[in-house]
């Protein structure tokens, strides 16, 4: 050997619909079915209803401080399209789309949101894991839950997502580095919506993509436009396939952009450019869905109507259920410390009741 | 002279030593254009610029071990952490580094940096954001665990933080970063490290506290005052090291000891007072030492907070149940 | 039945959950082929397969994060760290994961799993490698922390840790890895958790320590008595959470106390059991509560480690100064 | 945009002499002059020698726990050499090489490894941290000094070192990762010598080569024959003049092979390979360095000889001093705690004193 090239790689992006709805090649199968892809619209429709809706419980005070989805909405709703009810959600806490397709209710989320951990004991998605909100230790529980359905021989996907902040974390790596080495059946979402909340993105990293990240496991890279739903479907599901049959691990970048502030407790004017997010808006995915549903004459003004109509019920009657549960009792705060509360532990929990009025 | 709140204390004592020397650097998430989440460092990077008031990528390990590189060549980093609950990730680079880093190479490397952190519950926030892990910081030798409990002290505490020639773990009682306003000149003038301050004198009973808790442990003292107990009250401020001193001159004269504390119970800061007493002072008590703590479980998301967290109630019974023990 | 030592127990433990149930995994760096660097784990890969007994990528973080999400999916990993001090990058995912997973999700979830790891000095091992830190995770709600004592102990203790359906760190005293040996039987019995063990009745003094102080103090017992004092001596094993009503017996009793550890004094676990004693038996007390313990310092290199570790003098010293305490 | 390639990266090999010591391309100018070759050569020799002894006092109980550099003495060397005393290394365990060159003395390794901590009180290169044994932290450092020195303005490099192994913590990825955004002057020495410990290079990561990895950092990453201590001392040498000179950081996984125990703690027949072993031997840096100093009649049994017997001297000299240290004093344990004892802390040194019979 002398100076010789011991390895070579490529990050290929993927676009189907470009910005005015128009296909830039040939369409997977799926996006010609046009109901699918009006249920997939509906979809978007509602998480950012549900969105806009839990935004304004918090601006009234009733509600803790929430991360809304604006502009990311294919992504949680494209893969989460993919998902069967045997896989495997580690969500963080800009998951809402992906935990609502996969089964969590929005009474569940709201719950959560609201400050109540009865939020993440999901009636559904009984494996889904809780909001992460410790950024990057979900990549490595999903890496961890792979390793469990591997060893016991299953055919489920796990799916994972990340910001693209996140991925500076040393977790980031660790869980896709050993998701390498095992080639586990994982999909590491990173979503690339420009902002960790005032840190823009060329403060991350010095990376071109964040999909090369996967290239440091050994692992591979795909870089979508996280504004077309049917690019983050088409690459979703080749990755969740993959992921359950034995494939190995895929990294997914979703580039996209935060169109809302980084949560209620963030002001986004202080720090972004009034300019970028304006063109930013005419990116966004659920215009250029509907303009391509328009253009197949699968969708009209009275859909829109109709569907905004319900989905607001939904969300409504989302919202009544959660303001109807009960505020949680302070026994809560010991019975699920452990299955058996200490001896040492008990006597305050007593006190806490007590404390409280004496319920239960 | 304004009068100011106590992150407004913070960020004024930044910008004093940003001022004053030019080898401190301030870092972090969010902590330049935004001026932090709760505004710590609002305007710093505008007047300093992006040299001496960097965003940093996204981790917390990273942050503390860039703060282990400058302060190794001189500079006097104050790294921050968003908020405690995210301090984890740098544990390593805290224990194994920070703390030892003079006593590694015998003096040759010092470590004159100081890590923020909000920390803490009340205001609502998710999950992980409300914690008080201040002991685990407390029982690692090498370091300095300072909490303020009030404006001036944010200020005269942080200036003798960045000042110290040692590593300080600098822990803001974020409930408190705007409920009270004091009167704070901006003179540059430090408070001492490693001293507690008795802001009550009284002869009945030692009220200990720091930190957020110091509010309702003073509303406490005045309470108890008007059913005739006479609380002295101490701010430990520096929880480590402790000034013991001080607190067990109180002790031998009220025989009585109550700490007030958020953290849960078992292991705390309270603990080691409570150690403290029962080594040095056991004979002068006249009953129990009481630790009015958070309970010993996870802190509770927002709707459970406030029962978790010790109240004025709280406080004034087990004062009380200690006043009247026989 | 044989005599085996304390490590050779915990291989036995580790082997019979194997067996036995087909949940449990084992992992960590060097586990594997090599056996553990202490061979705790050695021909189990072997005997189990690599699917059970499995080396990992060199990272802690991600070795509790991976336990995390096998443990949510119903198995029980058994995870170790090669020496406590590299415990630090995992802190995250044991303080804010491992410990609350079932409280964060109401039950649905749990962690059964275990994390092991060598820990404490006296084997002239490089930096690093010779802290006693149990403190931090004992003051975290949610865990369970564990330390055997001798081999029967380490056998019993790591069944019943790896069958609790709660998270459990398991901190083995490599100094007495090998030094005694004990008639184990092999028959799966497991010792309780948050239990103390009364290894001598006494009236005069209790001793309180764990882990392999143990021995110095077992050994202080014994000169005491010839001197004519009467020790109790208490192994805690479980010292979080700890079994205070056997230790606030045996002080109601002898009146005496005096706690024994390797780790720094401040924030110490035998600073929660002298704060629960000033608590609640403090009347009882006919002196001071001793603690002798490993200077608040930083765990010295190993030319100084002798004179950093409590000693069998440094206990007689203390335990005298207690008893002529008047 | 429809599929496109966004990003792509190769990874380069560089060799200049192959394991015969002929060389595989043009040479460049350092490699001719035979002197710097010989004393190169000498270097290798020495360190070779230090081990040796150091293993030695360690089996007669005069040295605790010590990780030897046989079979990779040409990485410290060879970037060691392109240092100046201007430059900072953030050294791991296994840096004996480049703290060598860079004036840090045998005693004093002999001192730290002998458990006492004065050995990190470098008399020479008073900015180079003590050796990092929490595997990773070394990487962010060494990117902090970076920081400091780049806000001074000043004209320094910084090069620290990792195992293979060690690559997989979070750390390695985080300090080169804030080192590519911040553009800092650092040098990332990945030292692939197979294992770590017992786990061999497959089980870190599924990578095909370690240099790939700063490709998720957005910096340059370059392979060499860490057995050809030309190749890694000419790209040394050209990373630490990138790094001076505000070009930026650089990776460099330099292969090799771990040819002795990890530490004298370890015993590799469990785990080794022997044939694998002694394929390695083929391959170790000094004979290929030696065998082209032959061939360039630079060298002769008797320069071997001489310089054998002149190393085993220094070495002596360096093991009479360390054994010579006075055992320190207890008050160390607490004299560089703080630059000032804390009030409740003096009690404990002065009972530490008295215990150890008054010293001090
Ligand atoms: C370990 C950790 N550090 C810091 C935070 C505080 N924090 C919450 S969100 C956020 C920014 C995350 O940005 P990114 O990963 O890009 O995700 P996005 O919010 O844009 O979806 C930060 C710093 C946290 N939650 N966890
Ligand atoms: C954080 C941390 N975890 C574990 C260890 C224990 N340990 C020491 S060396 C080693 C293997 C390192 O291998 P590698 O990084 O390849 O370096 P090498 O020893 O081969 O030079 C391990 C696991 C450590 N020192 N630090
Ligand atoms: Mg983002
Ligand atoms: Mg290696």
């Amino acid at each position: 050997m002398t100076t010789t090239t011991v390895a070579s790689f490529e990050i290929k992006h993927h676009q189907y619909l470009d910005a005015d709805g128009k296909p830039t090649q040939e369409l997977p199968a799926f996006a010609k079915d046009m109901d699918k892809m009006r249920s997939l619209y509906r979809d978007m429709a509602l998480l950012r209803a549900f969105d806009a809706k839990t935004y304004a419980l918090q601006r009234t005070g009733k509600m803790g401080t929430y991360p809304a989805s604006l502009g990311q909405e294919a992504i949680g709703i494209g893969y989460g399209d993919c998902l069967t009810a045997d896989d495997v959600i580690v969500p963080y806490y800009r998951s809402t789309g992906g935990l609502l397709k996969h089964g969590v209710t929005m009474k569940e989320i709201l719950q959560y949101w609201g400050g109540d951990e009865g939020g993440s004991d999901y009636s559904v998605a009984k494996e889904d894991f809780p909001i992460c909100v410790p950024i990057g230790n979900q990549i490595v529980h999903a890496s961890g839950v792979a390793k469990a359905i591997q060893i016991r021989k299953q055919k489920r996907a796990v799916v994972t997502e990340i910001g693209e902040g996140g991925t500076s974390e040393g977790d980031f790596y660790e869980g896709i580095n050993v998701a390498g080495v095992w080639n586990l059946g994982v999909v590491f979402m990173v979503n690339n919506n420009q902002w960790a909340i005032s840190v823009p993105s060329e403060i991350q990293t010095a990376c071109e993509t964040y999909a090369q990240k996967a290239i440091a496991a050994g692992i591979e890279g795909i870089q979508v436009d996280g504004n077309d739903i049917i690019a983050v479907r088409q690459v979703a599901e080749y990755a969740i396939e993959k992921a359950r049959n034995g494939g190995g691990p895929t990294v997914i970048e979703s580039v996209t952009y935060r169109l809302c502030d980084h949560t209620t407790a963030d002001d986004a004017s202080r720090y972004d450019n009034k300019d970028v997010k304006d063109e930013a808006w005419k990116n966004e995915p659920m215009v250029r869905l509907r303009k391509y549903l328009e253009a197949n004459k699968a969708w009209s003004d009275k859909d829109e109507e109709a569907m905004n109509a319900e989905n607001a019920k939904k969300v409504e009657a989302a919202v009544e259920e959660y303001m109807a549960i009960p505020k949680p009792g302070p026994e809560l705060m010991f019975d699920h410390l452990f299955e058996e509360l200490p001896e040492m532990t008990k006597p305050q929990r007593e006190e806490a009741i007590r404390r409280a009025g004496g319920n239960k | 002279m304004a009068a100011i709140t106590l992150i407004e204390a913070v960020t004024a004592a930044l910008a004093h030593e940003l001022e004053h020397d030019k080898e401190v650097i301030l870092f972090g998430e969010d902590v330049g254009k935004n001026g932090g989440v709760f505004r710590a460092t609002d305007g710093l990077q505008a007047t300093y610029g992006e040299e001496r008031v960097i965003d940093t990528p996204l981790a917390e390990s990273m942050i503390a071990g860039l703060a282990v590189g400058m302060a190794a060549q001189g500079m006097k980093p104050v790294a921050e952490m968003q908020f405690m609950g995210f301090i984890f990730p740098a544990m390593e680079h805290i224990v194994t580094q920070v703390a030892r880093m003079r006593n590694r190479t015998r003096g040759r490397l010092t470590m004159p940096m100081v890590i923020r952190a909000p920390y803490g519950g009340g205001i609502h926030a998710p999950e992980h954001h409300s914690e008080s892990t201040e002991a685990l910081f407390a029982h690692i030798p090498g370091l300095k665990v300072v909490i303020p409990s009030n404006p001036s002290r944010a200020y005269g505490l942080m200036l003798a933080a960045i000042r110290d020639p040692d590593p300080v773990i600098f822990l803001e009682p974020k409930r408190v970063y705007r409920i009270v306003k004091h009167e704070v000149e901006d003179n540059g003038e430090e408070y001492p490290l490693e001293a507690c301050f008795v802001d009550r004198e009284g002869k009945d009973i030692t009220l200990i506290s720091w930190g957020a808790m110091m509010h309702e442990t003073l509303i406490a003292a005045e309470k108890l005052a008007a059913e005739g107990i006479d609380a002295e009250v101490i701010d430990v401020a520096t929880v480590s090291p402790i000034d013991m001193e001080t607190i067990l001159e109180s002790v031998r004269k009220t025989g009585r000891v109550c700490v007030v504390q958020e953290a849960p119970k078992s292991g705390s800061i309270g603990s080691e007072i409570a150690a403290e007493i029962a080594e040095h002072a056991v004979m002068s008590l006249l009953a129990p030492i009481g630790r009015v703590s958070g309970y010993d479980t996870v802190m509770p998301y927002y709707k459970l907070e406030k029962q978790y967290m010790p109240t004025v109630d709280r406080i004034l019974d087990e004062a009380k149940r200690i006043m009247e023990y026989k």
